[in-house]
């Protein structure tokens, strides 16, 4: 629409219908003697910055306007570290006194994720599935992502890995690896009495064997923990996870007993399904973690 | 002066505010994908930290039953520190996502410029 | 009545065309022109046969308690209904010799086809659900007539004209809505009449604006000067002799079969009506006066004579009722024979200006007669229709009870009738007395195809004239059930 | 012991995450797809089963995930709207991946095939878990899920403009999440639960007291400018064009009709179930709703008139429906809701109908996309053109379609609340005449014949793909004819909520 139309000429157009100046007619399909489409939006950039400098004022007066009512609400809360805050109840009640029994659990909050809360739990790990596929998705190398000069940088130092290692950084691994692997391991095992449980440990195994890649190369790792492993180990950590839990979901809601012994709260092999969720947890976190490590780093596992 | 005493305890809900606040107003603004990646971890961080506060209750002790004392009156409150660490995994894998799809763009582009980025995908021809 | 024929004629009327026009569509036949003929031929036997009958009402679907798609024939629908098969043969005729070089026709044939058959639909829906669906139906069908040619221009008229159906029918809509309950009902003599106050008085003007959109009345008249002149010269015939009454017949029956006029008279609603349709009266014959393009000029007589319907039927007296229902049969045949005059014209001469047409008179006199009669029966000239139709607007404008409005009207309907005359006249003279200096170029004459049609509708013209009891006598029973 | 059909919301979800887990397991994509595909059409007869077993006895119940009743372990609860929902979900699903299995394979890599499918299945998992859930923190962890799946699905094609698309929705996608979040904790703060029923309890408790009325006030918001991030309502919609125009056609279909609509049946649970819908009321919630939809419908419609890159128009055009659906919840009336829900329902079958076809419109020469180069597609592929035109004339509003009695009765629930009277029914129609002024072209367009184009060889092998179109326009018909007693169950179920 051109501006300088003043606006009794449009209204003179409009009403004995000239040319369509007020009346925004679009065509609907361009004529096929052009050759090619507009090409969209040749416009686009000062429309751009426009809409880039008028943005900024909003975002931030926005974000004050929210850290504002923030603090205000948080000015109107239960004050910090008082006992007789709305949050403790008779939830948390319940979750401490019979815990224990219930789940056989001494970490309480293990117990909850695991056992009372479970279906987030589920959740939140078939979240890390979809993070390391959606990665994969990503990052492995096909015909659509190839960058060669990356791929040249790798190749070097590929043969600049095996050529020199740093020999200082695979002393200290060789080691440090064994006791960082039974620590995690450890965690893992020990995620229903004490502090920690499947994702911390989980975590701690990943780094086991990103510092083993880092000191060692990818290939060394890839001889036991090569792609097949890898998805075979998620996979069947995550569904066995994911039948079990479905398992005690379905039978649970039908007041049904599981049949799964808690044992004696405090000894290793106790509070029934949690000491094994937690060593599912466990792998899928270590594989992912890893799993992000090699992909980021050479699109491949 | 209540007010005054009543900021200084709540001083970790307030910090939390404000950190998610910073987060927020970076992954708004910031340009550089990477800043944008940082923020919004900051944003994350700062609502577990609300939810740790409001977890804590002084002189408690956490949650893990080794003196087969079965009282709440001594615990605090499990339930936060559950939902911390549900969505701390969360934020984790959401992070890598980001940083894949990052990657990726500079990959293709150079730059981690998001507005740079996001005219040169407006002129991709499809 | 002893057997219920509805069901059948519904079928027929809507079904056949609908099912001729696509099989044109799909299958592009060489030589449709027999078929094209034996389809309207049927449906005019049809609508002839059922002249002035009244049915009971067909529910085909029953949607919600209230709304429900329901058909049937009455004394309205028989007069729109023949006037629509009367007047589709002769512009399919002339338009088989109009589109003789083109191979695109068919998509014409088809979408006039689709179009009547939209229109049948329109003429036997018998409540305002089912009027708005087929009302819709109209515009899709005969957007591609605008369209054909396909031209830049072209495409632009179509999107406006289309822009401007779909604005009107969603200001329908909107009324519908509104008004609620009374609107849901079934088309009944003088209307449901409950006094719903102002709610269903603004709803009435809501759907009313909408109706008359199509119609093109003041404020959303622009499309058709628009779409006229880029359309194939039967199409724009057409939407200028038919397709603007569906406009017309939607107003009439909101008015006189759903809100009821006595809830009417006197709102505030009726007179902006009013004030509208004289002010559209007089800008159009202003315009067209000034307009140097005959099609536009043709376009913009149609906004102005329009609007004498909608007057007629906003001035709510008997009288005038009569007088806009002949307006609508007597501007029908004049405009479309104007328009295929002027198709004619640019067929075989490419002359488009009226500055251009000195001396057509003498090439095509034939036609130019045509033209003649047709102009003469526009301004009103006994003893042609369109006298009729102004003598019984004027009287019912006249009647008592009608106060500032029926002087003002009478007033305006005058001054735009001299206007009228003032466009139309000068064409004739120049066409027939191009002076001494004009020696005649050589060129093609139009065939019967061209002829048949202009003769006939001329004919038409005089005999509506001369013997007009046979839409008199319906019309008084018409509105001795209305008022 | 429950009966079976008690079990049917957490068999179905189960279901679908359990699919999603073993997908790297299988052996290529065509069995993926079959898995996918048969994951979606169970969910869609389970939740027929639960259908019929509780409409006519119109019953609401909750449902234990685990041993732990509330306000201990998480909840599902379900009802006749549920499942309305979650079978509409399930189906549509089916549809689209039926209907886009042919491009899927066309436009994403083999390698990455069975991802997507993973991706698929639990995109469905997290919808299904958003309708049903009875615990707000269960809702976050699944629209996390749902949000990741949603931009793999997008950014699955791998071509540069769906990755710079995906970085833009995660972006804004992140930023709702978070809001959700500080919202759910901010509850969790004043109330101390997290499952719906209790929160309820408590958050009368304190409306009745007057004690944190500000809380709650930024919670409603908070978790309500979350979801309209994630539903791109008007302000907030820019990602919603690029992403959904740019992806494959099943992705396209799913998001448009489905994933947009899960997040707002969640918050339309919370509303009802956490709050109550007088509360929300009260907080003028619904006011902010009714505005932004009315901005949403006219801001879409514009745009969409002005792009002309088919698909991109389509995604144009879901934003101005979401606006629809958020006029009706901000109506304050309850048919309004109720319209709302159905307009959901309507436009969960009349997108993915629109863009399944467009898809195969725009296969007929060579996946081109902007409208010009689809003239004449139809007449290759009649199927696709009497479809997509099915779905335009919906859109456009002609009786006998979803579309138009979905307008009928937000005008009818307009009526009701003649403060919001006027600016609904003016913002409707100036909708619904932009919708007509960019669909009709369009369908003309596709109508056209076109001499100069060359059309690509129809291959054999494609399958079944062209089922889904029919189907589909038969329910948007379906929905056309039965608009009365759809509003009737949808009332009846949220009067159960």
């Amino acid at each position: 629409m051109n501006t300088e139309i003043g606006f009794f000429k449009r209204l003179n157009d409009w009403v004995n219908g000239d040319e369509d100046r007020i009346f925004p007619s679009k065509n609907e399909y361009d004529s096929p003697e052009l050759p090619e489409p507009p090409v969209a939006k040749s416009s686009l950039p000062n429309k751009d910055i426009l809409f880039l400098s008028s943005y900024q004022v909003i975002a931030i007066t926005v974000v004050l306007g929210l850290v504002f009512v923030l603090l205000y609400t948080v000015y109107k809360l239960p004050l910090f570290g008082v006992a007789d805050n709305p949050a403790v109840n008779e939830v948390v009640e319940r979750y401490v006194e019979k815990g224990l029994e219930e789940t056989g659990a001494v970490n309480v909050v293990a117990g909850m994720i695991l056992d009372y809360r479970a279906f987030d739990t589920l959740g939140e790990s078939s979240v890390l599935l979809l993070a390391i596929t959606s990665v994969m998705m990503l990052l492995l190398r096909d015909e659509k992502n190839i960058d060669p000069e990356e791929d040249l940088i790798t190749e070097h130092e590929a043969v600049f890995e095996d050529q020199s290692r740093d020999v200082i950084l695979q002393n200290v691994t060789t080691i440090l690896l064994p006791a960082i692997m039974l620590y995690g391991i450890y965690v893992i095992l020990n995620g229903h009495l004490s502090p920690g449980g499947g994702f911390s440990g989980g975590a701690i195994l990943g780094a086991g064997l990103i510092l083993y890649a880092t000191g060692f190369g990818h290939n060394r790792v890839r001889k036991f923990f090569s792609m097949k492993t890898f998805r075979a180990l998620t996979t069947t950590a995550l569904l066995s996870y994911g039948l079990l839990k479905s398992y005690s979901f379905l039978l649970g809601a039908n007041h049904l007993p599981t049949h799964i012994p808690l044992g004696i709260p405090g000894a290793i092999f106790s509070s029934g399904l949690i000491f094994v969720l937690d060593i599912c947890v466990g792998l899928i976190v270590a594989c992912t973690m890893y799993g992000f490590y090699a992909v980021f780093s050479r699109g491949e596992i | 002066m209540n007010i005054i005493s009543e900021l200084i305890n709540d001083r970790f809900m307030i910090a939390a505010v404000l950190l998610f606040g910073l987060g927020f107003m970076n992954l708004l603004l910031q340009k550089n994908l990477i800043k944008k990646i940082i923020a919004f971890n900051v944003m994350d961080s700062a609502i577990f930290l609300f939810l740790a506060s409001q977890g804590y209750i002084n002189g408690r002790i956490a949650p893990i039953i080794t003196n087969g004392i079965l009282d709440s009156e001594v615990y605090i409150n499990p339930i936060p520190s559950g939902l911390v660490l549900t969505g701390i995994v969360v934020s984790v894998s959401v992070t890598a996502f980001f940083l894949a799809l990052t990657v990726r763009l500079y990959g293709i582009y150079k730059t981690v410029d998001f507005d740079e980025i996001m005219l040169l995908v407006d002129k991709e021809a499809e | 009545m002893m057997l219920n024929l509805l069901p059948m004629i519904t079928i027929l009327l809507i079904g056949l065309p609908t099912l001729m026009g696509l099989i044109l569509l799909s299958l592009k036949p060489k030589k449709p022109q027999g078929w094209i003929m034996a389809t309207l031929i049927t449906t005019f036997v049809i609508a002839i046969s059922m002249w002035q009958r009244s049915t009971g009402g067909m529910t085909v679907v029953q949607f919600t308690d209230q709304l429900s798609f329901n058909f049937a024939h009455d004394s309205i629908s028989s007069f729109f209904l023949t006037l629509v098969q009367l007047v589709f043969i002769p512009a399919m005729l002339f338009s088989f010799e109009y589109h003789n070089h083109d191979e695109k026709a068919y998509r014409v044939y088809g979408f006039t086809l689709l179009t009547l058959a939209a229109l049948n639909g329109l003429c036997l829906s018998n409540n305002l659900l089912t009027f708005y669906l087929f009302y819709e139906l109209v515009t899709l069908a005969s957007f591609p007539l605008v369209l054909h040619t396909g031209t830049i221009a072209a495409r632009k008229a179509a999107v406006v004209y289309l822009g401007y159906s779909v604005a009107g029918a969603a200001l329908v809509l909107a009324g519908f809505f509104l008004g609620g309950a009374p609107l849901l009902a079934n088309f009944s003599m003088g209307g449901v009449a409950v006094s719903q106050g102002l709610m269903t008085s603004y709803a009435w003007l809501l759907i009313v604006l909408g109706f008359s959109c199509k119609a093109g009345m003041f404020p959303l008249q622009s499309w058709l000067p628009i779409a006229h002149p880029e359309a194939p010269a039967p199409a724009s015939a057409l939407l200028s002799g038919i397709i603007t009454k569906a406009g017309i017949l939607g107003i009439l029956r909101t008015t006189y079969y759903l809100i009821g006029t006595d809830l009417l008279i006197g709102t505030r609603a009726r007179n902006v009506m009013l004030t509208l349709s004289l002010i559209t009266v007089f800008l159009g014959s202003m315009l067209a006066f000034k307009e140097k393009l005959l099609k536009r000029r043709l376009a913009f007589s149609s906004v102005s004579q329009l609007s004498y319907v909608i007057f007629g039927m906003m001035m709510m007296t008997p009288t005038a009722l009569e007088g806009a229902v002949l307006q609508v049969w007597f501007h029908a045949g004049a405009k479309i024979t104007l328009f295929l005059v002027s198709g004619a014209i640019i067929h075989y001469t490419h002359q488009t200006q009226v500055l251009d047409l000195k001396g057509i008179g003498k090439r095509f006199p034939i036609v130019m007669g045509c033209f003649t009669v047709a102009s003469l029966s526009l301004i009103g000239i006994p003893p042609l229709g369109g006298f009729i139709a102004k003598w019984q607007l004027a009287a019912g404008a006249l009647q008592p009870g009608t106060g500032l409005f029926g002087w003002l009207g009478v007033v305006v309907l005058l001054i735009s009738a001299i206007l009228t005359a003032g466009y139309l006249l000068p064409i004739v003279a120049e066409g027939f007395f191009p002076g001494l200096d004009y020696e005649m170029p050589a060129g093609p004459k139009p065939g019967w195809k061209m002829h048949l049609p202009l003769l006939a509708l001329a004919g038409f013209l005089l005999i509506g004239g001369l013997f007009p009891v046979f839409l008199m006598q319906p019309l008084q029973s018409l509105r001795a059930l209305l008022f | 012991m429950l009966p079976f059909y008690y079990n049917i919301p957490a068999i179905s979800i189960l279901l679908c995450m359990i699919a999603g887990m073993i997908m790297p397991l299988l052996p290529n994509g065509k069995v993926a797809l079959r898995v996918a595909m048969g994951v979606s059409a169970g969910v869609a007869l389970l939740s027929a089963i639960l259908m019929i077993n509780i409409i006519p006895v119109n019953e609401y119940f909750t449902y234990m995930m685990g041993h732990f009743p509330a306000p201990w372990g998480n909840e599902l609860s379900a009802g006749p709207l549920e499942a309305m929902i979650a079978f509409i979900f399930g189906l549509v699903m089916f549809l689209s991946l039926v209907g886009g299995s042919h491009t899927i394979f066309y436009d994403i890599l083999p390698g990455k095939q069975k991802m997507y499918f993973t991706m698929m299945s639990m995109l469905l998992a997290s919808l299904l878990a958003m309708t049903y859930t009875n615990d707000i923190f269960t809702g976050y962890v699944f629209i996390e899920i749902s949000t990741i799946a949603a931009c793999a699905i997008v950014v699955a094609r791998d071509t540069p403009k769906t990755i710079g698309s995906t970085i833009r929705y995660l972006t804004l996608s992140l930023l709702g999440s978070g809001l959700f979040l500080i919202g759910v904790v901010l509850l969790y703060c004043i109330t101390g639960h997290l499952l719906m029923p209790n929160i309820q309890e408590q958050v009368l408790r304190l409306v009745s007291t007057g004690l944190y009325t500000v809380p709650l006030t930024v919670v409603a918001g908070l978790l309500f400018s979350g979801v309209a991030i994630k539903s791109a309502l008007f302000p907030f919609g820019g990602w919603l064009p690029m992403a959904h125009g740019g992806a494959t056609t099943a992705s396209s279909a799913v998001l448009s009709g489905l994933v947009l609509k899960g997040y707002i049946v969640m918050l339309v649970k919370i509303f009802y179930r956490v709050f109550t819908i007088d509360v929300i009321r009260d907080l003028n919630v619904t006011n902010i709703m009714f505005a932004c939809g009315l901005a949403g419908m006219i801001y879409g419609s514009i745009e969409a008139f002005r792009e002309e890159h088919i698909k991109r128009m389509l995604a144009h055009s879901s934003m101005a429906q979401i606006g629809y659906v958020f006029m009706g919840l901000g109506l304050d009336v309850n048919l309004g809701v109720a319209a709302a829900f159905l307009q959901i329902m309507v436009h969960a079958f009349v997108k993915p109908l629109l863009f399944l076809c467009a898809g195969r419109l725009s296969e007929v020469y060579d996946h081109e996309k902007s409208s010009y180069r689809l003239r004449g597609s139809a007449h290759k592929d009649w199927i696709a053109g009497i479809g997509f035109t099915l779905g335009a004339m919906s859109m456009v509003g002609i009786p006998l379609l979803g579309g138009f009695t979905v307008k009928y009765y937000l005008v009818t629930s307009a009526m009701m609340n003649p403060a919001k009277l006027w600016p609904a029914l003016i913002t409707l129609m100036i909708s619904a005449v932009m919708n007509a002024l960019y669909y009709i072209p369009e369908v003309i367009a596709i109508w056209t014949r076109c001499e100069l184009c060359t059309p690509n060889p129809v291959d054999s092998n494609r399958g079944f793909d062209w089922i889904a179109a029919p189907i589909l326009s038969a329910a948007t018909l379906f929905f056309g004819l039965n608009g009365y007693s759809l509003i009737q169950l949808i009332q009846r179920g949220l009067a159960l909520l």
